[in-house]
Formats: C-alpha cells, structure tokens, sequence
C-alpha cells in the first residue's frame, strides 16, 4: 500500500468533507483570509494555497507563520477595500433567507434575549470581500430564520450602496447552497454525504431554490484526504493544535 | 519618565476615563486591569481595539464599565463573556455596538487630529442604526454614493501588555502595530512590559521600526507574566485550566467573585498589590 | 517573485504610469531611475512622497515625465533643482502643487480602500485654489466648520530602495515607515535593496514589524550603492562633488546631457544596464 | 579663567545672536519640531531643550538622534494637528504683511519666472501649530513684499476657518517681529545689535508696527554662548556637520 493510500485508508470524515468543499468554492483566488475562531475555513485556505502551488495567498489571522501582515488589526479591512482580498468567512448566530447575518443576539436590541458577541468585521467585509462564505456549522431553523432579529450585515439589495462583496455560498452540517446574487436566494448545490433533502428542508427556517436532483457533496479521494491529514493538519496545528489533534483522531 | 509599579501604574486611569484597550492577541495588560478592580475604579468608557475577552468582562462584572465601545466580546474558544452577556441583559452598561474597521477608523481619526474618517460598508445594518453619532454623507466625489463617516474615538488613556520596554518609556511592539493607533490616539498612554530592558530601544536598528518612542508613553511597570490569566504571545499560552473554571463559575455574581478573589491572589498578585 | 536585475525591475514601468516615489531620506532608487532613463520611459505621472530632489530632477530633465504632483522639488543644501525650475518655466510639464500632508492623505486613501480623505488647513491658499480636484465640505459634525476632501492617489508602481530584502520579496524599512504606505497604496511595488538575506525577514523577530511583506512587493533587484549619487541612511553619503557639479552644469540642457551620462557610466552603471 | 569665560571669552555673532533669540521664543513649549534645512532652528530648539533640563522635547527632521519619530512622515502632521507640537519653523521666498507666506515662486502660476521648491507642509501646519516662528536671514524688500505672488499659507483671517495655529514671530537677520493676530501686522521687538530701525524700514515692503523705542535684541550671555559652542554645536552636528564646523570657526 502507497503512502497516499496507507493514510487515506479510512474513509472522509464529516469535517474533512466540509474542509474539501469549502476549498473548492476558493479555487482560483487570488488571496484568502481567514478570521478568528475558523480552524476548518482555516484549513480550506491552506488546503487551498496546497493545490494551488502557491497561487493562492492565505492569510490566517491568529497564526504566526501563516499570516504575513505588518500593518496591525487595519491591514485586513484595507486590503478587503481595496480588492486584495478575494476570499472571506462569515458565521452567523441567525441567518436569514436573504442572507442577512447577525452576531449579536436574539431579542430586541440593546438588552437582547441571547447575546452573542458582536459584529465583528461583518458589516463592513461583507460588502467589500468579493466571495464571502457563510459557514455554520449548526444547520437548525434556531439558525436558519426567516428573518434576522438584528442586521450586523445585510444580503445584497439594489439600493445603489458601494458592493463589491457579498455571499458566495452557503456551508453547514447538511449541505452547501450557493447564493443567487441576481435572485438574492439560496440555491441548493449539494447535500453532504449520509444526510438528505428533507433533512435541510426540515431544519431550514427559510425557503430555498431546489432543483429537482440535488446531488451529494463530493467527499474528498484519497490524494485530497492524504493532503488534510498531512501538510494541512500540520500547517492549521500551528493555531489549532486541539482541532488538529481532532483531525487526527478522526 | 520612570518605570513605576502596576499599582501606580492602575492609578493613573481616573474615574469616568475613556480607556482604550487591545484585543487578546495584541497584548492585555491582565496584572493592570486587575489592579484597576482592586482600587474600585468607576465609570469607565471601555473601548476595545477592535475586540476583546476576560478583561473586559472582569471589568464589567467587577463593576468597572458604565459604557462599552466594542465590535464584540467573547473568550474565544472558551466560550461566551458572562459577565458581559449579563450586563447587557440586565442594561447595566450602556453599549454601543461597533464594528472592527470603525473602531480603527475612529482611533485613526484621533491619532490625525481629524474630526471624522470615512469607511465603506455598515449601511443598512442595525450596527448603524443604533448608533446615532455615526453619520451617512454623500461621496463629494462621486454623487449618489452614500458613504457612512465616524467621528473620532479621543481616549483618555491606553493601557496595553508589550514584551519588551526601555527604561526611558520606549516601548517594543514588534509585529502588533494596533499598539501604535492606540497611543498615538489616546491622550496618554500606560503600559506594562513582560521586559524592562537598559539599552535605548531607539538605538537599536533592528527594532527601532517597531518602537512606539517615549514621547507617546506616560508610564511603564514591568510585569512579568502580566497578560496571566491570558497568554502572550510565544511567551506563554493562556491558563486553559483558569479560564475553564471562570466561563462556569461567572455565570453567576457570586462564582465571578470567587474567580476575581482567585485572580487577584494568582501570580499577578504581588504585581498588582 | 524572484531577484532581478535593474534593467528588469525598470522594465515594470510602463509608459504613462502613474510612478511613485519617495523623499530623499527615504531611500531613493537612483539606480533604478537612470535604468528607466535608459530605456526611455514616456509620459510618467510621477507622484513624491512628499518632497523629492535629483531623481525627480534627473527624470525632468530627461524628457520621461508628463505630470508632476508634489509639495517641493529642492537638492537640498546643494541647491534648487535646475531642470525642475527650467520645466515650469518651460511649461512643459503639467503641475499638480500640493502640501506634504495632503500627499500622505490621498495615499493613506488608497491604502484603505477610500475614495477620499478630510485633512485641516489648506483652505484659502494657492496651493488649493490651483487643485480643481480638491473639494471642500462642511465637517458632517459640525455645521459651518469647512474641511478640504483630498481624493485618493492610487500609483500604478512605487518604486524605492531599502537597506535589506530577502529571495521572498519580504522588504525591511527600519523607521522608514512611509515606505509602507507607498507599498500599500500602489497597485504593484518595485523595490531596489543594498543587501539581499538568504533568511526570511518575517521570521526574525526584532525585524518582522519593519518589514513590507511580499504580499505587496513585485519584484526586487539588488543594488549595492543603489542611492548614488545620493546617500543612504549610515551606509554612505551623497556623493558631494557629483552634486555640486550637477547643480551648476545641468543649468542648460547640454550640460545635464553630459552629467546624465556621467550618471550612466557611474558606480550605477553596471547595474542599470 | 574659567572654562565657561574661555569658551565665551569671543564675542557673540550674527547666527549666535539668532539661535539665542529663536530660543527665547521657544521658552516653554513642550514639543518644538524642525523642519529640514534648518540648522539655526534646529540649534535654537536643542539650545532650548538644554535649559529646560528635558521639559522641551525636540524633534529634528532628517536627525537620527534628535527624532524619535517612527510612524513615517506622516507622523509629524498627525502630531500637529493633535495640538502635540508646540512650534515649528518656516520660511518664505515672499512674506507680506498680513503674515501670508509664499513659498512657490515669483510671478504668475503654473509658469513662474522665479521658482521655488514648493509649498512643503506650510499650507498645513500655519493653519495648526500654536507658534510658527518665520524664519528667514535675507532682509530684503525682494523677500518682505507687500503682497505675496502665491499664497502657500495664509496669516490669520476672520474666516471662520478651524485654525488653533499661525505665526508667532518673524526673524531675520536684522531684526525680530511679533504678529499681533488681533491686528494681524508685525509689530518690530527688537534690532539685532549693529543695525538700525532705519534699515529694517527701508528693506521692508510692508508696512508694520514700530513702537517709539526699539531695544536692541538682547545677545547670549557667556554661560549661553559656553552652551551653544559646547552641547548644542556638539548636537546639531550630528544632522549639519558643515554648520556646526562654520560656528566653530565664526
């Protein structure tokens, strides 16, 4: 048994189909940043900037070796504004059907229900990073509402606002939707191995576009797997040695 | 100026201050805040640069915060801030809801002596709409483009960690420029140093780039360990175990208590008596 | 990115393209823009952070520059700046007068992304009064209180030299700090170094704050002495009696002839060709 | 004799008499900045800065030693306009009356007969440091105009305008002027010693106040001339090698 075959002997688990296609939904960038807190956007990036051959410039924040940035906190949002960086991550405590997001909490605002922490750089990256990729990994209609009980950043609109930025595509525990710009609506792309439509309908607070066939999100083959379990488990540990070791134990 | 100790050091943020504060990951000045809590300092208007953790919201459920200026709080992997996610549900501080390019675009105001900076995005959100010292103009260059402008956020005083200080208030920041905005942004500046060096770090070719010069700097006490219970940098992680026990017991008035008696003995203790 | 040579990183300018370039104490790449003299650049809107001497002089006075934006063009202790003085006068340049600040401000907009900058003074002077693109607006936070609106300046290539880079492209600038913005602010960074270091400078830990990382930087080319005829920093002085000379000789265009090719046979020379 | 008698024992000159003077104007500020190509400023601040046991911070441009700048250039602006430096320096092709300076050229822009560097920093600092003192040697009705032909920086005016700054004094090498910016004209201190009030009026284009008796500008005294032939020449050396060589030998 070959190397590559001898580590990729056990099958793709549920993280290392998220790490491999949320990489493919940042093919072709040019510079992918990663924010706090992201260890599987995080390894995306450098799984990425791997197959790339260092095409793609990554940026981890938090990482030491894996972010060459001098300038201090500013040098993302500049670089975001000025359209060197092609790729980002959003989360989102509720996400709507217009792809509207909100960091802060449940409730009315200020003395909100459920607080979360706040909008960190949302309201401002999410109009300038060309590919925003919303990632949740929570897929339940607690996350996924109708609508959002608080804006940290809106969905696109035509309202004639500076926006170059916007959602990209959508990524869960279930499934992958892209975002229709034009039709500012989900679509669903691809459901995760294991899991099925209804299962997203079930727990999707919102209505989607759904073509007739959707099919599985592809797992990663034996050379993708060997390439997360290697040189990304390694480079990603740097930050993240618990999600690492995680990766490891899969 | 003299290096001080980091009780007179926490003795010069007066009551009512605006106190500009950097994010985990710049350097926190735990063994200053702590001494802050201990000389029941009142009233501040916290501003976090452009996030922030434990110091905040030790500071809050201390009692320390009447206003907090932030883009979010949260102990990271540990999980949610609860002395800040109780204040907010009962309105004890006042908060205003930021977003990170904002607070640096309100401390680069400051630092150019502008009354306000301009910056993309934020419109149409619920951040703007809660802010109603945030203004929207029409780009002068370009009619019809709506561009939201920011005053500027004038601290009183910054108070930040830094590995390394000269003994005449020169600072070393290395690689965390934020550190540089926040001085040059507040009216004054306090600092601790895991470090107290005796050479001139102006002198030094290498470094100099990343210095923030004594003109800047008010006072600086050295505290070895002085982000504990966080970490800093390559120096030392945070105190996994420490900040597993507070994100349970703050849950309550009466844990938190027990955590800030346990913080205020920990190894900042004698830094901070 | 890889090393090359001058004449290749001169090539990177094209003509017509907005070049900018830094002040004296700076690091001026002189080697570089005898390179590009050489090869007969075309039609340069060249921009000076702020101010500038021999090498925008040198470009003047070899035909390769259509627009100038400026706040001063002096050699300094040598003198004024005789093919500057002679292309006003000539009016065969295009003259964008500006004020030191507002050069930095329109590149610290394009280094964030801004369509423009507030900046104070200015307002009832020449300077403005000659600068259509300017614009002045009531401060949005205070009625009646009027501040001039500088749009950004977005170079197509920055071009300057530094003390030291490394085969990654990553760049050391020391407490030369406006080299950043001229690196953040230009759409490509071309850049000549006295010493090239096998290390990689973000990782060395003194240096990693100073350093423009490849991220912005095209390419760079060594240059030992690559200033001359100017200084550079500690490492070596202007050369004093080729400046003195030049002040004197380059008062008619035949004289700046023959001093343009004694530039080209300088210490230079080998490196522009 | 003492060492103080010995170094003093020769007679104050001309450019002693000014960087005395210039530092009397200084007195008390916290911050003083010099600009480039200025070694008499630059003498004065550092003579300043040395009788105030440290109180006045100097900053000199294109010093090594004396700058603890480390921001870029931009650095002194953003200070300036923080109200952090206390006084600055500048000088002028043209100077009028009404304190507008001219630092661009003679005759009429773009295409001037007499062109100068540029306006440099002035149309931006005039407007924000507390005490800009103007500072030219030549004393000539060519350089002390009644108007001038640009406006690089305008004197004070009832304009409404935000201008914490403006122009303090004038200095040259015949005499030094106040500016009263209530009145807006120069009002003549003193002659400096071997010059006339006559001479100072008759090189001047513009008209300004006079008072009935003109004291003679005061020169430096054997401890202040012992000062500035001993640490200042010492200090300023080091950014103006061949001026402070020329005070040596004066």
């Amino acid at each position: 048994m070959s190397a590559v075959a001898e580590v990729a002997a056990r099958a793709a688990g549920p993280t290392e189909v998220l790490i491999h296609s949320i990489a493919g939904l940042l093919a072709g960038s040019r510079h992918v940043a990663v924010g706090a807190s992201s260890p599987i956007p995080g390894a995306a990036a450098l799984y990425t900037r791997a197959v790339s051959e260092g095409a793609t410039r990554v940026s981890v924040l938090g990482s030491r070796r894996h972010n060459a940035f001098t300038n201090g906190g500013v040098e993302l949002f500049d670089l975001a504004a000025q359209g060197r960086i092609d790729a980002f991550f959003l989360g989102g405590g509720q996400i709507d059907g217009a792809a509207n997001i909100n960091l802060v909490g449940v409730g009315s605002y200020p003395q909100m229900e459920v607080r979360w922490p706040g909008s960190f750089g949302s309201a401002y990256l999410y109009y300038l990073v060309p590919r925003v990729i919303l990632f949740r990994e929570e897929h339940t209609r607690r996350v996924f509402v109708p609508k959002v009980d608080f804006v940290s950043a809106p969905g696109p609109r035509d309202d004639g606002i500076y926006r170059p930025g916007g959602p990209h595509a959508l990524i869960t525990s279930l499934c992958l939707f892209d975002f229709d710009r034009a039709r500012k609506r989900f679509v669903l792309r691809s459901v995760h191995p294991g899991h099925t439509v209804e299962e997203v309908r079930d727990n999707t607070g919102f209505d989607f576009d759904c073509p007739a066939q959707v099919p599985a999100t592809p797992a990663p083959d034996a050379a993708a797997l060997a390439l997360i379990r290697g040189q990304v488990r390694e480079e990603i540990g740097e930050t993240y040695p618990k999600f690492a070791a995680q990766l490891a134990a899969v | 100026m003299s290096v001080v100790g980091v009780a007179e050091l926490a003795a010069m943020v007066p009551d009512g201050a605006k106190l500009v504060i950097a994010k985990d990951e710049s350097g926190v000045a735990m063994a200053a805040a702590l001494a802050l809590i201990r000389r029941g300092v009142k009233n501040l208007h916290l501003v976090t640069v452009p996030v922030s953790g434990l110091e905040t919201d030790m500071l809050i459920g201390a009692g320390c915060v009447a206003t907090l200026e932030t883009s979010a709080i949260t102990l990271g992997e540990f999980g949610l801030a609860p002395c800040f996610s109780r204040a907010v549900k009962s309105g004890s501080i006042k908060l205003k809801d930021a977003t990170c390019p904002a607070i640096y675009a309100g401390l680069q105001a400051a630092q150019k002596g502008l009354p306000f900076m301009p910056l993309r995005g934020i419109l149409e959100t619920d951040v703007l709409a809660n802010r109603p010292d945030w203004k929207v103009i029409d780009n002068p260059f370009e009619s019809g483009d709506r561009i939201v402008v920011l005053p500027a956020i004038v601290p009183d005083v910054a108070l930040f960690h830094v590995p390394l200080a000269d003994r005449h208030g020169n600072v070393f920041i290395g690689r965390q420029r934020e550190l540089m905005l926040l001085a040059h942004a507040a009216r004054s500046t306090i600092v601790t140093a895991e470090h107290i060096t005796d050479d001139n770090l102006l002198e030094d070719e290498a470094r100099s780039g990343s210095v923030i010069p004594a003109l800047y700097v008010n006072a600086v006490a050295h505290a070895p360990r002085g982000a504990w219970p966080l970490g800093f940098g390559d120096a030392y992680p945070a105190d996994a175990a420490w900040m597993s026990r507070y994100i349970t017991e703050a849950r309550t008035p009466a844990g938190f208590a027990r955590m800030l008696e346990a913080a205020l003995q920990g190894p900042g203790a004698r830094l901070a008596a």
